[in-house]
């Protein structure tokens, strides 16, 4: 490994100085690393530096059985980990021509959406403490919390649930779930006026996160920005409705947008989707008692599970945006190759290091968390 | 205790409920800390990739003794579920002395919790002071780390010389390895010493 | 929802409005851990009554952190298909996905709903944990993930097998069972979870899970090759075998157990026949030893032993006192079970390796044991059990009774006797059930109707014979009588057989466990017939040997006294099959190795010690 | 697969200007098209200039050593159609050499500079193709097929060799670990 790491900057005499913002510093979203030139307060350029959290999933998936990587892929993106099974599973399916039951798809909505819920609540939250107020962050959390104790009822993991399995999910919903699931809803929905008097109508928040870190359609488009992010710029684009896959085509609920796409515009859009996902938790509420079982599809013997030779390509809308899997099988019992498109790939990447240049230091940490960047999605 | 809030990996996820008002560690002191100077425990939360391996010794030998490390989650102990990959390190245990694991994949703040509340009834009764250890036998441990990142690797920090100035220096605090190093070793000024403070690593663009 | 506008200061009553957040119920947790949810991923369990060792869980372990550990006192028992060993689990390893409670094929694994542990440098191996039904710290703290329908990934039902029905096969000797097609093999072959209890409880250790991954992959050519690693009679097995193996499978502990003797057969019968001798003469031996070894019978033990030791490199001549070889296999079972063709395979790959063997050859009328002595190095006996025992009872030396091994074998060789129009057999084994029913399958052809009945000791719960085999012979029309003594043979007034009595069985064995049938006399019933069957059992003909060598030979209760390597009192003589150990055709096989090995160990040590 | 999935005009008019070209649906939302390495670039324009295909979601890289080639796919998806073309091509393995789309596709930048560090596949025209995530490793590409992860593992890493007091008293009583995991995996 390279020791030139360590060795001393030599800073040229001006007052433009090299600054390494994490990868051990607060203000960063996971451990990620920004290198930012700063003139005075001002970002003139700035450089990720990933690879802090990179531990070669894609090859070791390709060491281990079909079902074996659903232990792993979770830990692709720490906080939505729900997307990363679901979009590995529907792939396997795909290519093993396995059709998961009807029931298996709604908990799989279910599962997804309260996973985008817990997300979002984690994302604003951290949000607000880059600008120094840290209550919606102490609220964010508590609240998630009550989501992640539904998951722990549901999948037997707060956060890593490792719930699907290709062909449908490991266990049906336990006694009396539902109702828990909906007296959770009401609750957070009760909660979100109170997060609007904190947050988002707080002069404070509103003047900080205004006009930060702003980028228009065109950008968006161009730089590859998906999810929340892009809609924050005005375009109503949503996987889940645009390239619809388990049974979002039967459920309803809107794409929320905002215009200004900046920092503020981001985080609303995230706050208006818990509304949505609230809504769409609240019909698989509804529908999933009259949906007969079964949970899965038969399934051969894991040990013994050779997937026909093929190749598949899904997309989930993840929390943080658009979510792919290219998973490629060469009649094996393990993946030959397996892809992970991370929405912060490009995030984190790119665009926070177009939008960090010519902005003020102070808020490059609001950007990264305004972007909701996943660090260990980048690095893998 | 102040917790210096550096998050390795995945178990770092479980930390943000522990602190906050659900599970609240603050009822035991316990807050987190920006700068590892003033840190009293290094908390590596599940796996530490190689490239983060470097960041957290030089994080370590900046925290001030006497300084504790927990290694929470299965990755710290034995390479967790990431034992065939490349990118990561094994045994934190090899790199620096650990007084404490968590297990779990990951934890539940419960168990950081009470984890928390063990390593203070260790530190109380005296049974935690494996931060010593690193003074005695930095030899050792400097191997396993040129081992891992070569024999060029070095640290700004100097640490046979605060080995002596805690008295602390054994057998094995010199040995190959600090001969190694000391040879490689290039002066660090003053300058660095200050940026090295901020407890950020610094680099030059290659 | 209404949008949120920037611009909106907010009421001034905020601050007010705020108050009532000290009337909000708390959120904070008490410091001390909750009760985890009810299929929380906790710690692991093990229930040691239930787990069977087969280490399952840790082949799908997907973080190489199970490791198992023999435990002295616990039960060991290939033959039950229970191994003394138990998983251990690392934590520093573990990620709590639980696909091991999942594909255990017991559910003696499960997690409990205990997540707290914490331990210093010093205390390290404390993440070593050897799961216990009580939790990695002895206090129970209920049960988590645990075994369930939904999460299952045990496939407990086997594919079904072709059978020709009742009335159909009841007309012919045609082969009952089909075989299974490519998927159906593909995917019977997928539910080994390859714990190797199969390969333990095989008299003949056959590497089971090898040749079944073979076949999951499609590879049969390698499948073979695995079979004939240890079994030249690997067409016979995949038919008749008595498949200890399924007995044991660890997955026929919650359902039906593979189907490994059909897999086997599956494997033989789609390889080209000369693929399989080609095969099987793989690893022969280039040199010729030059030693010259005799075998006294053509069946499954003589000829695997000449088949290990032509491979071996000696000169091996079989003598057959029959006109074809096979042994009980040939003439003892019948053809519905075993057509000939797939058995005259199995005997031509023995031949194709090198094995000369003499036809209608008697020991003691031909050539005696004498002369082999003289002219071989080393002599087999593999003579079989082809005398029928008697059952003594009153007027059973009648000429219509006769003795099922007899029979059998004059069905095979296709003499003709006098056929019963209304047959009594005596007796629950298999052999009672193949005479039966090939009597049966006679007298449809001849009469048209089925008229036989059978009368074993046994009550229906502790029958001998293979439940199929039973269940099979009723679905042919075969009248099964159980627990019933005979007690004479009825003759009528003209001396012609009529029928035979019987007595209701009270109990077989008394308190040492002996055999000593008691009757209760007053429950007396007879049967009509004019012929009457005695399938009780087999005794070696051991006349032939001669009454000098007889002498010289040790015995313990009518057996040959052997070693452990199948070797007689006399030093050139070995003995091997159902007359050194019972009736069973695999262990035969496994005989058959055992003197193999020995006699080549023998003659390579002369060999030696004259150079 | 299900052919009468019909093409949209813009889309059929795309594919037709190139030959030695294969396509097929894989499902409704999905067009998988082969094409030779060299006309990539050209159909991507086209795809974006025409059809509208305007977002780059992914390039996929697959090694395939027995062949001596590299797979890359690119993942194109039209906001306006709604509809995802993979474009499938092969590069030789060596020298492992192909044109950067950045021009095309920003996004292109992040996914090229990833594939030339896990892969060892160089873009010519791409803006950056430092490391990023591998600045301190110097082994071969790790995703190649020939490179071993399990194996540099055991080479640099040591394991943990744990003596409970449970395994003690078993060892005493003759029992022992029998199967350790590495012995018997799939």
């Amino acid at each position: 490994m390279r020791a030139e790491n360590y060795e001393a900057v030599r800073q040229p005499p001006s007052n433009e100085y090299e600054l390494n913002f994490g990868p051990n510093h607060p203000g960063i979203e996971g451990n990620y690393a920004l290198k930012v030139k700063l003139h005075g307060d001002q970002v003139v350029a700035a450089r990720a530096d990933g690879g802090y959290l990179h531990r070669g999933f894609e090859k070791l998936m390709e060491g281990r059985l079909w079902i074996q990587n659903l232990a792993l892929v979770p830990r692709i993106c720490v906080p939505d980990p729900a997307p990363m099974e679901v979009c590995y599973s529907v792939g396997i399916e795909d290519i093993g021509g396995l059709e998961a039951p009807e029931r298996a798809q709604w908990l799989r909505v279910l599962q997804l959406e309260l996973s985008r819920m817990a997300s979002h609540l984690f994302a604003f939250g951290g949000h607000a403490a880059t600008t120094g107020m840290y209550s919606p962050m102490f609220w964010g959390f508590a609240d998630r919390d009550l989501i992640l104790d539904l998951f722990e009822e549901l999948t037997g993991g707060r956060v890593y649930h490792i719930y699907n399995i290709p062909g449908g999910v490991r266990r049906d919903i336990p006694e009396g779930f539902l109702d828990r699931v909906t007296s959770v809803m009401d609750y957070i929905e009760s909660r979100l006026s109170d997060y609007d008097n904190l947050l988002f109508t707080n002069q404070v928040f509103v003047d900080r996160a205004r006009g930060v870190g702003t980028l228009n359609q065109q950008q968006a488009l161009e730089w590859g920005v998906t999810g929340p992010n892009l809609r924050a710029t005005g375009l109503a684009f949503d996987v889940r409705r645009d390239d619809p896959y388990l049974v979002y085509d039967q459920i309803e609920f809107d794409v929320p947008t905002e215009q200004a796409g900046d920092a503020w515009a981001r985080t609303l859009v995230r706050r208006k989707e818990l509304v949505e996902s609230i809504r769409i938790v609240r019909q698989v509420v509804e529908r999933l008692p009259s949906i007969p079982g079964p949970i899965r599809c038969p399934i051969p013997n894991p040990l013994a599970w050779n997937l026909p030779a093929g190749e598949t390509y899904t997309r989930v809308e993840s929390s943080k945006g658009e979510l792919a899997y290219y998973i490629v099988s060469n009649g094996g019992d393990k993946p030959y190759r397996v892809h992970v498109r991370g929405p912060s790939a490009t995030h984190a990447v790119q665009v926070l290091e177009n939008l960090a240049r010519g902005s003020r230091l102070e808020d490059v940490a609001q950007i990264m968390f305004s972007l909701d960047a996943c660090p260990p999605e980048v690095d893998r | 205790m102040f917790m210096l809030h550096y998050c390795t990996g995945c178990g770092a996820i479980e930390l943000p409920p522990a602190m906050t008002s659900r599970f609240d560690m603050e009822r035991l002191g316990i807050q987190p800390m920006v700068t590892p100077r003033q840190a009293d425990i290094l908390l590596i939360t599940g796996y530490v990739s190689i490239k983060t391996l470097k960041r957290v010794i030089l994080t370590y030998e900046q925290m001030s003794s006497p300084k504790y490390v927990i290694g929470i989650c299965s990755c710290t102990v034995n390479g967790g579920m990431y034992w065939q990959s490349y990118a990561t390190a094994k045994k934190l245990s090899d790199y620096m002395p650990v007084d404490l694991y968590i297990a779990g994949c990951m934890p539940r703040p419960e168990a950081v919790i009470s984890g928390m509340r063990t390593l203070m009834e260790n530190i109380r009764s005296g049974k935690a002071d494996n931060w010593k250890d690193y003074y005695q036998r930095y030899d050792h441990y400097l191997g396993n780390q040129q081992g891992l990142f070569g024999e060029k690797w070095q640290t700004p920090t100097d640490v046979i010389a605060e080995a002596d100035h805690y008295g602390l220096s054994g057998p094995g605090t010199r040995g190959e390895h600090t001969e190694l190093l000391l040879q490689h070793q290039k002066p660090l000024e003053a300058l660095e010493m200050r940026l090295g403070l901020s407890g950020k690593t610094v680099e030059v663009e290659s | 929802m209404s949008d949120i506008d920037h611009k909106a200061r907010g009421s001034l009553l905020n601050p007010i409005k705020n108050w009532q957040f000290f009337g909000r119920k708390p959120v904070t947790e008490s410091l001390d851990p909750r009760p985890a949810s009810l299929n929380y991923r906790g710690f692991h369990l093990n229930d040691w009554e239930k787990c069977i060792g087969c280490s399952t869980c840790q082949k799908v372990c997907d973080n190489a952190a199970i490791t198992m550990v023999r435990i002295p006192g616990l039960p060991d028992d290939p033959v039950k298909g229970v191994r003394n060993e138990r998983p251990a689990i690392d934590y520093g390893r573990c990620c709590w996905c639980a696909l091991c409670v999942d594909l255990c094929p017991t559910g003696s694994i499960s997690l409990s709903r205990e997540y707290v542990h914490t331990c210093t440098e010093e205390e390290i191996g404390s993440y070593f944990v050897l799961p216990d039904p009580n939790g990695i710290h002895g206090e129970y703290y209920g049960l988590g993930w645990s075994k369930s329908e939904d999460a299952d990934l045990v496939d407990l039902e086997r594919q079904s097998m072709a059978e020709s029905a009742p009335e159909v096969r009841i007309g012919t000797f045609d082969e009952i069972v089909g075989g299974f097609d490519p998927q159906q093999a593909i995917v019977e072959a997928s539910r080994c979870v390859q714990c190797g209890m199969c390969h333990d409880s095989c008299p003949t250790h056959m590497n089971a899970p090898e040749y079944i991954r073979a076949i999951w992959k499609g590879d049969l050519e390698e499948a073979v090759r695995e079979i004939y690693r240890t079994n030249p009679f690997s067409h016979v097995c995949g038919r008749v075998c008595t498949h200890r193996c399924e007995d044991a499978c660890s997955v026929g502990r919650r359902g039906d157990p593979v189907a490994i003797r059909w897999l086997k057969r599956y494997a033989m019968d789609n390889v080209d026949h000369e693929r399989v001798r080609a095969i099987a003469a793989e690893g022969k031996a280039e040199y010729i030893s030059g030693k010259r070894v005799a075998v006294v019978g053509a069946g499954p033990a003589g000829l695997t032993a000449a088949f290990d030791l032509a491979r071996k490199g000696h000169e091996v001549t079989v003598f057959e006192g029959l006109d074809k070889a096979g042994g009980m296999p040939r003439y003892g079972i019948p053809e519905y079970r075993l057509p000939y063709d797939k058995l005259d395979r199995d005997i031509d790959v023995i031949q194709a390796v090198g094995v000369k063997i003499q036809y209608n050859t008697w020991i003691g009328r031909d050539i005696t044991m004498a002369q082999l002595q003289s002219e071989y190095d080393a002599v087999v006996l593999a003579l079989g059990l082809q005398l029928g025992r008697s059952t003594r009872i009153p007027a059973s030396d009648h000429g219509q009774v006769r003795k099922a091994v007899t029979l059998l074998r004059q069905i095979t060789a296709g003499e003709s006797f006098d056929l019963p129009r209304n047959a009594v057999v005596i007796g629950g084994g298999n052999v009672a059930m193949d005479i039966a029913r090939s009597v049966a399958r006679l007298q449809k052809q001849q009469y048209g109707e089925v008229r036989v009945t059978v009368t074993a000791l046994e009550d229906r719960a502790h029958f001998l014979a293979d439940p199929a085999e039973v269940r099979e012979a009723l679905e042919e029309g075969i009248a099964i009588h159980d627990a019933r003594g005979p007690r004479e043979v009825v003759l009528d007034a003209g001396g012609g057989l009529a029928g035979l009595t019987t007595w209701r069985v009270k109990s077989i064995f008394d308190e040492q466990g002996r055999f000593a049938p008691t009757y209760d006399e007053a429950d007396e019933r007879t049967f009509e017939a004019d012929m009457v069957i005695e399938a009780i059992g087999q005794m070696a003909d051991t006349d032939l040997l001669g009454e000098e060598l007889t002498e010289r030979l040790e015995w313990i209760r009518g057996r040959l006294k052997v070693d452990e390597t199948g070797r007689t009192s006399e030093a050139w003589l070995w003995a091997a099959g159902d007359m050194v150990n019972g009736p069973d055709v695999v262990h035969a096989v496994r005989d058959g190795h055992r003197v193999a090995a020995g006699i080549d160990e023998y003659l390579t040590a002369t060999e030696a010690a004259r150079a | 697969m299900n052919e009468e999935v019909a093409l949209t005009p813009t889309l059929k008019a795309v594919l037709s200007e190139f030959d030695g070209l294969r396509y097929r649906y894989t499902s409704a939302r999905r067009l998988r098209v082969d094409l030779p390495s060299d006309a990539l670039p050209a159909m991507l324009e086209l795809l974006q200039g025409r059809a509208g295909y305007a977002h780059l979601s992914a390039i996929s890289c697959v090694d395939w050593p027995d062949d001596g080639d590299f797979e890359l796919v690119y993942h194109v998806w039209s906001y306006t159609h709604q509809n995802l073309v993979s474009a499938h091509i092969r590069i030789p393995r060596d020298p492992g050499v192909y044109l950067s789309v950045y021009d095309l596709y920003q996004p292109a930048g992040f996914f090229e500079r990833d594939i030339h560090e896990m892969f060892g596949v160089y873009f010519e025209g791409s803006p950056d193709m430092e490391k990023f995530i591998l600045t301190e490793w110097d082994g071969p590409p790790p995703m190649r097929k020939e490179f071993d992860s399990e194996g540099f593992v055991n080479d640099h890493f040591t394991w943990q060799e744990y003596r409970p007091e449970w395994l003690e008293e078993i060892e005493e009583q003759g029992g022992g670990i029998t199967t350790r995991p590495e012995d018997i995996r799939l």
